[in-house]
């Protein structure tokens, strides 16, 4: 870690235990956050990276199951463990500390209560007086552009694009040091998820917050993030500086997604990958790709390969690079 | 939301349900071979009532003329609340008859029914949230009783609790009738104890038999609930539990509840007509009861039109409600 | 290939099918507890003209009625005005038989995977349907084996694996082959794919939109591709059409829309695609955007008014026709009048 | 061509596919459910009871030869009523009477229900509204009164009783089967079905019906506990036959007769643990059904 490291996953692990069967969702993830960075987590349906989302804020319920690892938050009290945190301490550190937008932000307010009420409920729960909390809502609805008189709304009375804004202003409005957005813009049209993402990072940079994007669409993060992390079948298979990993990806997985989407720019014919992710409920034998990948070989069966670096702050999970 | 347009529009709905009700309380005895009404008259209550009166009824009850003229004469009947006389009570005349009894009927219904709805929305909101072992003891409880007749477990209760189980020469509860012999009605603290034990059984009866379909309901919505996104969120903003469950999760889950309320009241009737007919309870059930025994069809037909305008007041009203509720509805 | 006059006037190839003034509104008023009842516009007065083995893409965002409109073309909905014209007949008022014989020759391929197939009938019941029913003349080894022929020419191998196969056997790349399959396996003339990736995970994308040009490639066929992903899009069709709000803005070859989009809306979607190109980070100076919704309510104007940032006069009190520009480049915009 | 071994195997794999297989294989789902096998077996044994009830019967249940409000006894295994007849052929006897009463009811309702249902659902429009103006009519109207009513006026038989009943009991079904059929419409297997030149009758039987099948079965299951529940309570009040032997004259004539004056809970407890048991196999049988028809279209996500 550095001394601007403001979140630390340590080896994560996290099962869903079935009564017939368990799912290794995420197994053996690391990665720090920095103040002021936009991490972003891209990976296909089932490849984890909600599930490790949920981890940040220690809401995983039944029947997820943390296996093993940690995540550091450096307060401005010292370093606790997120996981370990007793009840009434996580209570404090969601949302003042760490905040989030969900993956369907659609259904993520609730329908019998007006905006107002459920922003408001979140800033005196955190300590925010009663005067207080009725200028910052409206403060923190115009922060999101929206207009004041959404505040006696009800959710069902906004359109989409509005009710994430209201999630954005909802996320923001106890001051987080962090915050996730969690398929944030997946539902929305592309140029209102411009005008939401372009706004939301200008807020990141005004009020000096670190950003934790998670999505599918692996162009959206290079558009906006400093740091990706390529998750599959649960695991980080590489992550690095944007740059880097679009310019010049090293795992076979990187460079097959990024040779599947079509492009507006140069003219190529796409190529899918072919079969289907592993299994996560049966063991895994060596590297979780090796039966899409082209380049496998012997090792990859047996070996599971650990993240190495193969430039400064650039790692992969695969046998063909680093000893 | 509501607007004064829908408040005609389901004025005219209630209205025209009401016409077919009774249109089809009308048409029933015509339509039978052989009008079984003069039957009954002539046969049964042969002694009882003389021939002079006989004709009264007969024009009273619209049964001679043309159909569409005892049509007429029905209407015109019915907007004056007049069903006619009891044939078994003659000359005391069915609307009499139906406002004596009919109180005794709506506290039975309105108690058990507040109790059940307040009983069933609490265990299921707790079963739901908790889960675990509270969750299949309710599954399993109500699994047995959700096709228990109300009446059997009344003769069940009746015969344990009020005839069955002696302590010290006393019986828990009364076999039967609305209240004791002892005590004379009125605003009276005797009359009111002896009425509220009476009752009780009655009441024990229809409430377990109804509570466990809220609370299964309930119990089901909140589960659906707490898989909900603003439910995660909620969590997410770091709220109490305390606040969770009731801004966030009940409030959502008593939705469904209400809506089926208005079911319930209708199944929940006849329930009651039988019951009070175990515990021979002076209400509307009980009365029908008789007068089905004794073919008193002007009685029978006045109670149905009766509960049926009950029951679509009750619809009515479950339906304000549900809008008052849940912002998203608008009555329009 | 015989070529006819069209509306314009321009020497246009034979199309497949083609539709004038097409318009259908929605009014919102059902059951007794209802929202405010207020008309939509979903298809303003629609012009387009699909050709002979082309793949015509129909770019648009929720909303802007790209799947009204590629139900009212397969007759699923019916229109309030206009004209459809499939290989030459207007098709607007058929019923009975001859829908029967449009049928024969019309198919789609749809967006969810999931709900597109019978979940109680088995792979091969659901694909040899078509045949069925439009060609009650083949026996029975003759469907089984077009059956197995089609099945593999959408890559899955071998056929006998899936014959027997119920929906929940299947994955959301195979269940969507297999869609496919179903639309393909009668030859149709003409097929409508809504959306038919945007539920699938991005790896197995490829491969689909693959099948497609194949299928052109190979039979010729007449498509059109309905899509809100314009990458996409572009990779599989050669001229795209861009709707908003019920209303086509601008028609042309597809490499002409992504690199010299003229309509204001189709600049500002062009701007909005994510490239996958950290080097093209966004300029965040433009998050002034309110976001406002508006919705085409049938009045005489430019669908794009409200929103554009070169909004005159004109765009208010009538709306713009569609003039060709460039060659076969047309957009509905006073800016190039 | 094909080879000749692998047209063989194709037309196995075809062949597996039949209804017959399908149902068989439906069935062994249900029987190794847990709560599945519970219900067959409890229904499967009143079943049994219910046709050979009759030839086991140790009396007629007109005989009233011994003593009356007899306990149980080995003469009387259940003891004896009022008038002196044997409680437990009443019992036997009963059990078919009152399962074919319900059984006439689910089918008949059912039927109606799902007719009503699907027909308004999928056609729509005015069809739709004039058909469910007359559900909700029905629903609203409280169903014991109009039950009463209906049976006080038409000659007091047991095919009365069924007609009855079934009249009141398919619009709830109808409601159902109509709300599902509207959300299956909008299915693209539907348009698939119409695009692929199939009409609204083949869309129905080929793509509706079947989906529908657990819940149609479902609903049938409780229609046919709630017929015998419901014509209990009718016979209860005096309506319809009660010359005729079954659990609902069973508890009309120990009201009537005075059997709680007797403390005669051997005469109360059989008809009313009849139906107990039987709701309570249908319960375990249609939880299972719809556990099962969920985990089977479950879409594998």
């Amino acid at each position: 870690m550095t001394t601007s490291t403001i979140m630390e996953v340590v080896d994560l692990s996290v099962d869903y235990v079935l009564p017939d069967r368990t799912i290794k969702a995420v197994s053996h993830v690391s990665l720090d956050v920095n103040k002021g960075e936009v991490i972003g987590i891209v990976g296909e349906s089932g490849s984890g990276k909600s599930t490790l989302a949920m981890t940040f804020l220690k809401l995983l319920e039944y029947p997820g199951k943390i296996k093993g690892g940690k995540v550091v938050y450096y307060g401005s009290e010292g370093k606790s463990d997120v996981l370990k945190m007793k009840p009434s301490a996580l209570r404090k550190y969601r949302w003042k500390e760490v905040s989030m937008i969900f993956q369907s932000a659609m259904n993520s307010l609730n329908p019998v209560m007006r905006i107002e009420d459920q922003m408001g409920d979140v800033m005196v729960e955190h300590g925010y007086k009663e005067d207080e909390v009725d200028e910052r809502i409206d403060y923190m609805l115009q922060l999101a552009g929206l207009t004041k008189n959404v505040r006696k709304s009800f959710p069902h009375e906004l359109s989409g694009g509005m009710k994430q804004r209201v999630n954005i202003a909802l996320a923001l409005s106890c001051d987080p040091k962090i915050l996730i957005a969690d398929e944030a813009t997946t539902a929305l049209d592309v140029v209102v998820q411009r005008q939401i993402l372009t706004r939301l990072l200008k807020l990141k940079d005004d009020l000096s917050i670190s950003l934790i994007f998670i999505t599918h669409d692996i162009s959206l993060v290079a558009n906006i993030a400093d740091k990706v992390n390529v998750m599959y079948a649960g695991k980080i298979a590489e992550s690095g500086p944007s740059n880097e990993i679009f310019d010049s990806p090293q795992h076979p997985y990187t460079k097959a997604l990024l040779a599947s989407i079509p492009s507006l720019e140069q003219e190529k014919s796409v190529k899918g990958i072919r079969g289907t992710p592993p299994d996560l409920s049966e063991e895994i034998k060596g590297c979780p790709f090796k039966d899409r990948c082209d380049s496998v070989f012997d090792r990859c069966k047996n070996e599971v390969p650990e993240l190495k670096m193969v430039s400064q702050g650039h790692y992969a999970a695969c046998h063909l690079y680093g000893r | 939301m509501i607007t004064l347009r829908y408040l005609i529009r389901r004025t005219i709905y209630m209205a025209i349900t009401l016409f077919i009700a009774l249109t089809l309380v009308f048409l029933l005895p015509r339509a039978v071979p052989g009008n079984p009404v003069m039957d009954v008259l002539l046969t049964k209550y042969a002694g009882r009532i003389n021939p002079y009166q006989l004709k009264i009824i007969e024009s009273e009850l619209h049964l001679g003329g043309t159909l569409w003229q005892q049509y007429v004469g029905f209407w015109g009947s019915l907007i004056h609340g007049n069903f006619g006389p009891s044939f078994y009570y003659y000359p005391e005349p069915v609307s009499q008859l139906i406002m004596t009894h009919l109180p005794w009927t709506l506290f039975l219904l309105g108690t058990s029914l507040m109790i059940s709805i307040v009983l069933g929305i609490f265990i299921g909101s707790y079963s739901g949230w908790k889960r675990g072992a509270s969750d299949s003891f309710l599954q399993g409880f109500s699994i047995s009783l959700t096709s228990v007749p109300y009446f059997w477990l009344a003769l069940i209760f009746q015969l344990v609790f009020a005839v069955l189980i002696v302590i010290n020469g006393f019986h828990i509860f009364p076999v039967a009738q609305g209240y004791g012999i002892t005590v004379t009605p009125g605003t009276n603290l005797p009359f009111v104890l002896s009425v509220l034990r009476h009752s009780a059984l009655p009441i024990i009866t229809l409430v377990i038999t109804s509570f466990t379909g809220f609370a299964l309901l309930m119990r089901n919505t909140v589960v659906t609930v707490l898989d909900e996104d603003y439910v995660l969120l909620a969590k997410a903003k770091g709220l109490s539990d305390n606040t969770i469950r009731k801004q966030y999760v009940n409030k959502n889950a008593r939705l469904p509840v209400a809506t089926s309320v208005a079911l319930a009241f209708a199944s929940i009737v006849g329930g009651a007509f039988l019951v009070e007919v175990v515990f021979s309870y002076p209400g509307i059930g009980y009365v029908l009861y008789n007068a089905v025994t004794v073919s008193d069809y002007p009685l029978i037909e006045g109670i149905f039109v009766m509960i049926t305008f009950t029951t679509i007041i009750a619809n009515f009203i479950v339906d304000l409600l549900y809008a008052y509720l849940d912002p998203r509805v608008v009555l329009k | 290939m015989p070529r006819v006059i069209s509306m314009e006037g321009d020497l246009m190839e034979s199309s497949t099918i083609e539709t004038n003034e097409l318009t259908k509104d929605f009014i919102n008023k059902r059951g007794i507890i209802r929202r405010e009842s207020r008309t939509t516009r979903a298809l303003d007065q629609v012009k387009l003209q699909i050709k002979e083995h082309e793949i015509f893409g129909l770019i648009g965002e929720s909303g802007s009625g790209k799947t009204t409109l590629g139900l009212a073309l397969l007759k699923l909905m019916d229109v309030d005005s206009g004209q459809i014209i499939f290989n030459g007949n207007n098709i607007m008022k058929y019923t009975g038989r001859q829908l029967f014989g449009f049928r024969e020759k019309t198919q789609m391929i749809f967006q969810d995977p999931y709900s597109s197939l019978n979940p109680v009938i088995s792979v091969y019941k659901s694909i040899v349907t078509p045949l069925r029913v439009f060609h009650k003349e083949l026996k029975e080894e003759e469907v089984l084996n077009k059956a197995i022929e089609t099945i593999e020419m959408v890559g899955l191998t071998p056929a006998e694996q899936f014959l027997n196969k119920f929906p929940n056997q299947l994955s959301g790349g195979q269940r969507q082959r297999i869609g496919i399959a179903r639309a393909v396996i009668n030859n149709p003339d003409f097929i409508i794919a809504d959306e038919p990736v945007s539920m699938l995970d991005v790896s197995l994308r490829a491969d689909i939109l693959n099948i497609l040009l194949d299928l052109k490639r190979k039979f010729g066929k007449s498509m059109m591709f309905i899509s809100h992903d314009i990458a996409v899009t572009q990779y599989v069709s050669d001229r795209i059409a861009v709707m908003h709000l019920g209303q086509l803005v601008e028609v042309a070859k597809s490499d002409r829309i992504i690199n010299n989009p003229m309509h204001p809306y189709t600049k500002s979607l062009i701007d909005s695609i994510p490239v996958p190109d950290p080097k093209k980070k966004w300029n965040l100076d433009e998050s002034k955007g309110q976001i406002s919704e508006y919705v085409n309510e049938g009045k005489n104007e430019c669908s794009y008014a409200n929103k554009c940032p070169f909004v005159m006069d004109n765009c208010r009190k009538e709306r713009p026709k569609f003039r060709e520009v460039e060659k076969d480049h047309l957009v509905a915009c006073y800016l190039y009048e | 061509m094909m080879s000749e071994a692998r047209a063989e195997e194709i037309q196995r794999a075809l062949a597996s596919n039949s209804p017959m297989n399908r149902f068989r294989s439906f069935m062994k789902g249900v029987w190794s459910h847990k709560k599945g096998r519970a219900g067959l077996i409890i229904l499967t044994a009143l079943g049994l009871l219910a046709i050979f009830g009759y030839f086991f019967a140790p009396y007629s249940p007109y005989n009233t030869n011994s003593l009356a409000f007899q306990p149980p006894s080995y003469q009387h295994l259940l003891g004896t009523d009022y008038e002196g007849a044997d409680i437990f052929s009443w019992f036997l006897i009963g059990t078919g009477t009152s399962l074919v009463v319900g059984l006439s009811i689910a089918l008949l309702s059912a039927f109606i229900g799902v007719l009503v249902g699907v027909v308004a659902g999928y056609f729509g429009r005015q069809v739709d509204d004039v058909l469910m103006r007359a559900v909700d009519v029905l629903l609203v109207i409280p169903g014991f009164p109009l039950l009463v009513i209906l049976s006080a006026f038409l000659p007091p038989t047991l095919e009365t009783t069924i007609f009855v009943l079934s009249i009141l009991s398919w619009p709830f079904l109808a409601r159902v089967v109509r709300s599902q059929t509207l959300s299956l419409k909008e299915r693209p297997y539907i348009m698939a079905s119409k695009l692929s030149g199939l009409n609204g009758m083949q869309i129905i039987i080929r793509d509706i019906l079947p989906n529908l099948l657990p819940i149609i079965f479902i609903n049938a299951i409780f229609l046919a506990v709630g017929g015998v529940v419901a014509q209990a309570g009718l016979a209860f009040f005096g309506l319809g036959d009660l010359r005729s032997v079954n659990w609902g004259t069973m508890l009309y004539f120990f009201q009537a007769e005075d059997g709680i004056v007797y403390r005669a809970w051997w005469w109360l407890l059989p008809p009313g643990l009849g139906i107990v048991i039987l709701g309570i196999g249908a319960n375990f049988l249609s939880n299972a059904i719809y556990e099962i028809s969920k985990a089977s279209k479950g879409n594998g996500k």
